[in-house]
């Protein structure tokens, strides 16, 4: 088996595999704690307010089975995986009894979009300017990038959307600094809806490109000053093909393939930008649903959370590898 | 008259790919070669790139397993030495001689660590001087002497000086065998015919038998006394060199002796006018 | 590695900046040996006042010292991210260079894992780790716990150096001297991977003390040990910002992201350093 | 005679490098001077380190830092009217090169853009000066290929699809797409294996015929030179120390260092001992005064210790830079 067939299925395997670890973590993690989960969640939904002996037994029995705390080591595993596998954590403990699943959906958009229209932007960005970096050697503007790139690129997430959010939101108040769209506006297609959902998306996507970009930046940077000593381009310059013409064709979409990879293999720890950038700017997406359910001691949306999150990550990786090929002819002959 | 080295019938598959799926490239199919005990000879394996040469070059020295088949080095499967006592006792006896001999050695260790290396595990000399004595005896085959190379880093030589330096290594354990993998091909022309002496030098005095890999055919007529041609892995004629190379008998042959250009001005002009 | 060193110093004005700025914040943590008031102490000074000559950066609401509580933090959040940097370094060392060493089905065995763990999103996991240890979490736990999470870029990039080195004929030539296999990692090889090291070293403190104020900040850590997290955790609950208390906010993320630059230009010209482009331009003959 | 395509006067580029506080010079073209004909392949040999490469790449105008031109001129002459490649405009430039003056490489090396399909690394280069539609363009492209019997379906490969060989002759093939005067052949066989080598080298005999274009022509293989060339030049340590008719230099090579070149061939059918020359070539950076092959010359006296030989003529059309050549052999 050669090409294209022994590619896809090497990738289907690694997915796989990043599924399969990935859901063994967050068993084993949550089994290797010494704490009962099941008393503290009682502790945690009975703490304000008085519940009747009869009903807390009830709750510890069904606490029981949605934990998957029933019967032996194994007999759990299973039950673990068969929730995975049919996306069903129960009731949520907090907004009982909407499921798990009915709140991940309802966030999980948010998430997407806000992730899909930082990275995109800031990749693009990114590598183009990266790569003018790498190429005109001799710019001021861009070596003035660089430096901004390498100030904004080390400092974490959080950092980061905390400062936007002093500026903007103490210093020079001019943008919303919370949720998701203005409160009390509904839900339709309207352009004032549309203009508050941009409106309140600038600054986590600030957040999330003001730390991507310097990376992308960067990598883009030295792979076209790498890409600008190979043979084919020192022929290209030789040949007198158009300076434009060999920055877009020969060094840029040269550099591009290692920048796809790096942009697959990067995806997780943009995803945890996203949350984290969430929490900050309380957008309602699954990062701020992840954080009030640690505050409310709602274990199974957490733990719905985390494995949605592998699962979607690794999908986003796999639609990633997939494409790949279109981009580098060489797979097909591998 | 016992056998010092059979390859009898071996091949090499390789993998290539991911974890989960691969395909397999034959390297090396089916080759056999014998050489014998006490009747030192040079023998050269010709071959061009992907005939599976310098493959079959590593399975000898111990370095790849073959896939199948056996090599049997003084009668004793290469298959069975385990544990590094045994590699030890096997290295003494088969040394290898690399390509590129500005990668021979690591270039930021000195040059003299690998002989006084060598000099103390594998020949199994003991105290300072006579693993300097030993060194120097070395070098002194090769037309170098320990004066010339001690505390000299590899940038600091030619890489005719370093390809004796690393013949010289590969001697000081006394070896019946040395495997030299296109040992010229990156020496510059001045300073090919002195290598090339050498291994001819080597056979005659010390009587080491060497397995030469290459490419030329030229260089191959001037030192082999048998010759082997492979191509795709398999061997395509073999037998006494000056016989074959003079007169090939497979297609395959035939046409590599038509394609290699005599250093002489043919008297038409240019060779390509036809 | 001393010439390097020098070299670096007076060639390289990243990895001159980047080692000032890491001196400076090294220099504060080294304070806290000095400080007059025990970290964990409150209201032994007056709460809220603004930097003055008396509290240069500073009280915060809790009646602390924010200098001498600075440094502790500082000294605490450093002391974290070299503690991730250290185990998971043997972690990613031991990975790579038996993955470069063997390669083959070892190697492709390795890397598998060692992409899944690159891929994972390890923030989701470490916020349900802390659910389910509560106030079992330690520094130490999560320490530990991301050093289990966080070796696998650097593993990846070691086992790419060493799988170049075991091919390359210097390896052959030690092995068919008679070096042993730990002779020939130890003396020929490691020369060449230290720098990387080194590098990721750098990077992966940035990484996981990135995590951790994340964590803290949130309240998802031992919020009773003073790092960088928990002081900034400690002034959001007393609303720092809008009770214009803003220098309790300042200081440590100014502290915090001189550490981080630092941190990161250091990375930046090491690799410069073992560029082979570069390299090449100083190597003589 | 008519104008020689290339004069070659008082050559000198050196690299210059400081990095982490060492600073080094390498002398790798020191003060040279040649001139091609037109129609002529002239061979250019040299070992390793012996500024043969360095000397293409200012000749082709390749030049980037650390190199530096510091003295002399490449002045082609393309019609009637001279150029200084090394003195014109970036846009001039451009419109000589592939139109007059093309290159071709080493094969084995990544010469082809591994992304993009051959047909549009033909339109990068070739289009623009063709000056013809696209359709118009192509069937000229295919009509090339066909003259070098090259399949046009390899105009939808990507290059790695192709074998080194097949790589090595759509690379000459563009190389010869817009019929240059000149073409750079810089090591085209080097890496190829023998069987292939012959045909690529036929292959640029033939096109050469066709076209009538100058090549100037560097391997460091004697055998290649000897079968392909009509002069030659031989360099050791960034200098031209020998230059001639390729025969008359293979017959009666004058300078010593050529001489021993030349002995020391190995020949298919010949077992006659063959002597090998002490030392190493000089290190660039630091070259030894006087003539720089003095050190391993067996015929090197006191004056070739002090002084610099001139390049000198020793017969008609044949120079060498030698106080004491090897005696002539009359044909």
């Amino acid at each position: 088996m050669t090409g294209y067939p022994l590619y896809l299925l090497t990738r289907l395997g690694q997915f796989a595999l990043v599924v399969f670890i990935g859901i063994n973590i967050a068993f084993i993690v949550t089994h290797a704690t010494p704490i009962d989960p099941v008393e503290q969640s009682i502790a945690a939904a009975t703490q304000f307010g008085s519940t009747s002996p009869e009903a807390i037994a009830l709750m510890r029995q069904s606490l029981k089975e949605l934990y998957g705390l029933e019967g032996s080591l194994g007999d759990q595993y299973v039950s673990f995986w068969s929730r995975v596998a049919t996306g069903d954590f129960g009731p949520s403990l907090s907004a009982f009894p909407t499921p798990v699943s009915t709140l991940i959906g309802r966030a999980l958009p948010w998430t997407v979009a806000l992730l899909v229209v930082s990275t995109l932007l800031t990749w693009v960005l990114g590598n183009l300017l990266g790569g003018l970096a790498g190429y005109y050697r001799r710019s001021k503007a861009l070596r003035f990038a660089g430096i901004l790139a390498m100030t904004f690129h080390p400092i974490p997430y959080y950092i980061v959307a905390f400062l936007l959010l002093i500026v903007f939101g103490y210093l020079w108040p001019v943008l919303p600094i919370s949720g998701g769209y203005k409160m009390n506006m509904t839900r339709d297609w309207s352009w004032e809806f549309i203009g508050s959902v941009a409106a309140h998306a600038i600054l986590p996507v600030l957040s999330l490109a003001l730390v991507g970009l310097g990376g992308w930046f960067m990598g883009m940077r030295s792979l076209v000053s790498n890409i600008v000593t190979e043979d084919y381009v020192a022929y290209a310059e030789l040949g007198g093909v158009e300076r434009r013409r060999i920055l877009g064709s020969y060094v840029m979409r040269n550099a591009l393939v290692p920048q796809v990879t790096g942009l697959a293999m990067s995806l997780g720890s943009i995803f945890n930008g996203a949350i984290i950038t969430e929490q900050v700017f309380g957008y309602p997406g699954v990062g701020t649903l992840l954080v009030s359910a640690v505050h409310v001691g709602d274990y199974s949306l957490v733990l719905g959370i985390t494995t949605v999150s592998i699962v979607a990550v690794s999908v986003a990786v796999l639609l990633i590898d997939l494409a790949y090929p279109l981009l580098d002819p060489r797979v097909k002959a591998r | 008259m016992s056998a010092l080295l059979e390859v009898e019938d071996v091949s090499r598959v390789y993998r290539t790919g991911g974890l989960f799926a691969a395909r397999r490239v034959t390297a090396v199919d089916g080759v056999s070669l014998q050489l014998e005990a006490g009747r030192p000879e040079i023998l050269t394996v010709v071959g061009e790139s992907g005939s599976g040469k310098t493959t079959l070059a590593r399975m000898i020295l111990g370095m790849v397993p073959p896939s199948t088949g056996a090599i049997r080095f003084k009668g004793k499967d290469l298959a069975d030495i385990r544990g590094s006592r045994a590699r030890l006792a096997f290295m003494k006896e088969v040394q290898p001689v690399f390509q590129n001999p500005f990668e021979a050695f690591n270039p930021m260790k000195r040059l003299d660590r690998y002989l006084f290396a060598t000099a103390r595990r594998m020949a199994g000399v003991e105290g300072e001087a006579a693993i300097r004595d030993a060194a120097d005896g070395a070098l002194k085959e090769v037309g170098l002497s320990l004066a010339e190379v001690r505390g000299r880093y590899p940038h600091e030589l030619s890489g005719g000086q370093l390809q004796r330096v690393a013949i010289a290594r590969a001697l000081i354990s006394k070896p019946a065998l040395l495997v030299a993998d296109e040992p010229v091909s990156m020496i510059d022309a001045s300073l090919r015919a002195s290598i090339v002496n050498l291994l001819r030098g080597l056979r005659e005095r010390r009587g080491v038998s060497i397995i030469y890999i290459t490419h030329d055919l030229a260089t191959a007529y001037y030192v082999s006394d048998r010759i082997l041609i492979m191509r795709h892995g398999k061997v395509v004629e073999s037998g006494e060199a000056r016989a074959v190379l003079d007169d090939p008998q497979h297609p395959y042959s035939q046409l590599l002796k038509s394609s290699v250009l005599s250093p002489e001005v043919p008297p038409t002009g240019a060779a390509f006018h036809a | 590695m001393g010439r390097i060193l020098i070299d670096l110093l007076r060639f390289n004005r990243q990895f001159a900046v980047g080692l000032v700025l890491l001196a400076i914040v090294l220099g504060f943590a080294l304070l806290s040996f000095f400080s007059p008031y025990p970290p964990n102490d409150s209201f032994v000074v007056p709460p809220d006042v603004p930097p003055s000559w008396a509290y240069p950066m500073g009280t915060t609401s809790r009646g602390q010292d924010l200098f001498w509580l600075l440094t502790f933090s500082i000294r605490n959040t450093l002391l974290f991210g070299v503690t991730v940097a250290l185990i998971s370094r043997l972690l990613a060392l031991v990975i790579g260079l038996v993955a470069g060493y063997c390669g083959g089905l070892v190697d492709r065995a390795l890397m598998s894992i060692n992409d899944t763990f690159i891929v994972i999103p390890l923030f989701p996991i470490l916020v349900l780790f802390y659910f389910v240890m509560k106030d079992h979490m330690s520094w130490g736990l999560l320490a530990l716990m991301m050093a289990c999470l966080g070796w696998a870029y650097d593993a990846r990039l070691i086992r790419s150096v060493a799988l170049s080195l075991r091919t390359r004929e210097f390896t052959e030539t030690g092995i068919f001297s008679g070096m042993s296999m730990r002779q020939i990692l130890v003396e020929e090889h490691l020369p060449y991977v230290l720098p990387i090291v080194f590098s990721t070293t750098m990077n992966n403190i940035n990484w996981s003390i990135g995590l951790e104020v994340t964590l803290s900040v949130l309240g998802f850590t031992d919020i009773n040990t003073p790092t960088i997290g928990v002081l900034i955790y400690w002034a959001n609950q007393h609303t720092a910002l809008v009770a214009g208390i803003w220098w309790w906010i300042f200081f440590p993320v100014l502290l915090v992201i001189l550490a981080f630059i630092g941190l990161f230009l250091l990375a930046v010209s090491m690799n410069e350093y073992i560029d082979p482009r570069s390299r090449l331009g100083r190597s003589g003959g | 005679m008519s104008e020689p395509v290339l004069t070659v006067s008082g050559l000198r580029a050196w690299y210059r490098t400081s990095a982490y506080g060492v600073s080094r010079e390498v002398r790798a073209v020191d003060d040279i001077s040649l001139s091609i004909a037109a129609g002529e392949i002239y061979g250019l040999a040299g070992e390793s380190s012996s500024g043969k490469t360095t000397l293409i790449k200012t000749i082709a105008n390749a030049i980037q830092p650390p190199l530096e031109v510091l003295a002399g001129s490449v002045v082609f002459r393309f019609g009637d009217r001279p150029v200084d490649i090394h003195r014109i405009s970036r846009e001039a430039l451009g419109k000589i090169r592939w139109k007059h003056l093309s290159y071709i490489m080493q094969g084995s090396m990544n010469v082809l853009n591994p992304v993009r399909r051959v047909r549009h690394t033909f339109f990068d280069f070739a289009f623009r000066h063709i000056g013809r539609p696209k359709p118009e363009f192509l069937q000229v492209v295919r009509d090339h290929l066909q003259r070098l019997h090259l399949a046009p379906d390899v105009l939808d490969a990507f290059p790695h699809q192709l074998s080194g060989g097949m790589r090595q002759r759509v690379t000459i093939a563009l190389a010869t797409v817009c019929r240059p005067e000149f073409i750079i052949a810089d090591e085209p066989t080097t890496a190829l294996d023998v069987v292939v080598q012959k045909g690529v080298l036929a292959m640029i005999h033939e096109i050469q015929r066709e076209l009538g274009s100058s090549i100037i022509f560097v391997t460091h293989d004697m055998a290649v030179h000897a079968n392909l060339t009509d002069r030659l030049g031989i360099m050791y340590a960034g200098r031209l120390v020998e230059e001639g008719r390729t025969a008359d230099i293979f017959r009666a090579p004058r300078h010593p260092y050529t001489a021993h070149l030349i002995a020391s061939l190995p020949r298919l059918g010949d077992t006659a001992p063959k002597k090998g020359l002490d030392g190493a070539p000089p290190n660039l950076a630091d070259p030894p005064p006087g003539c720089r092959f003095h050190p391993r010359c067996p015929r090197a006296s006191d004056i070739c210790r002090r002084e610099a030989p001139p390049m000198a003529e020793l017969s008609p059309g044949h120079r060498a830079a030698c106080f004491h050549p090897e005696p002539e052999r009359p044909a």
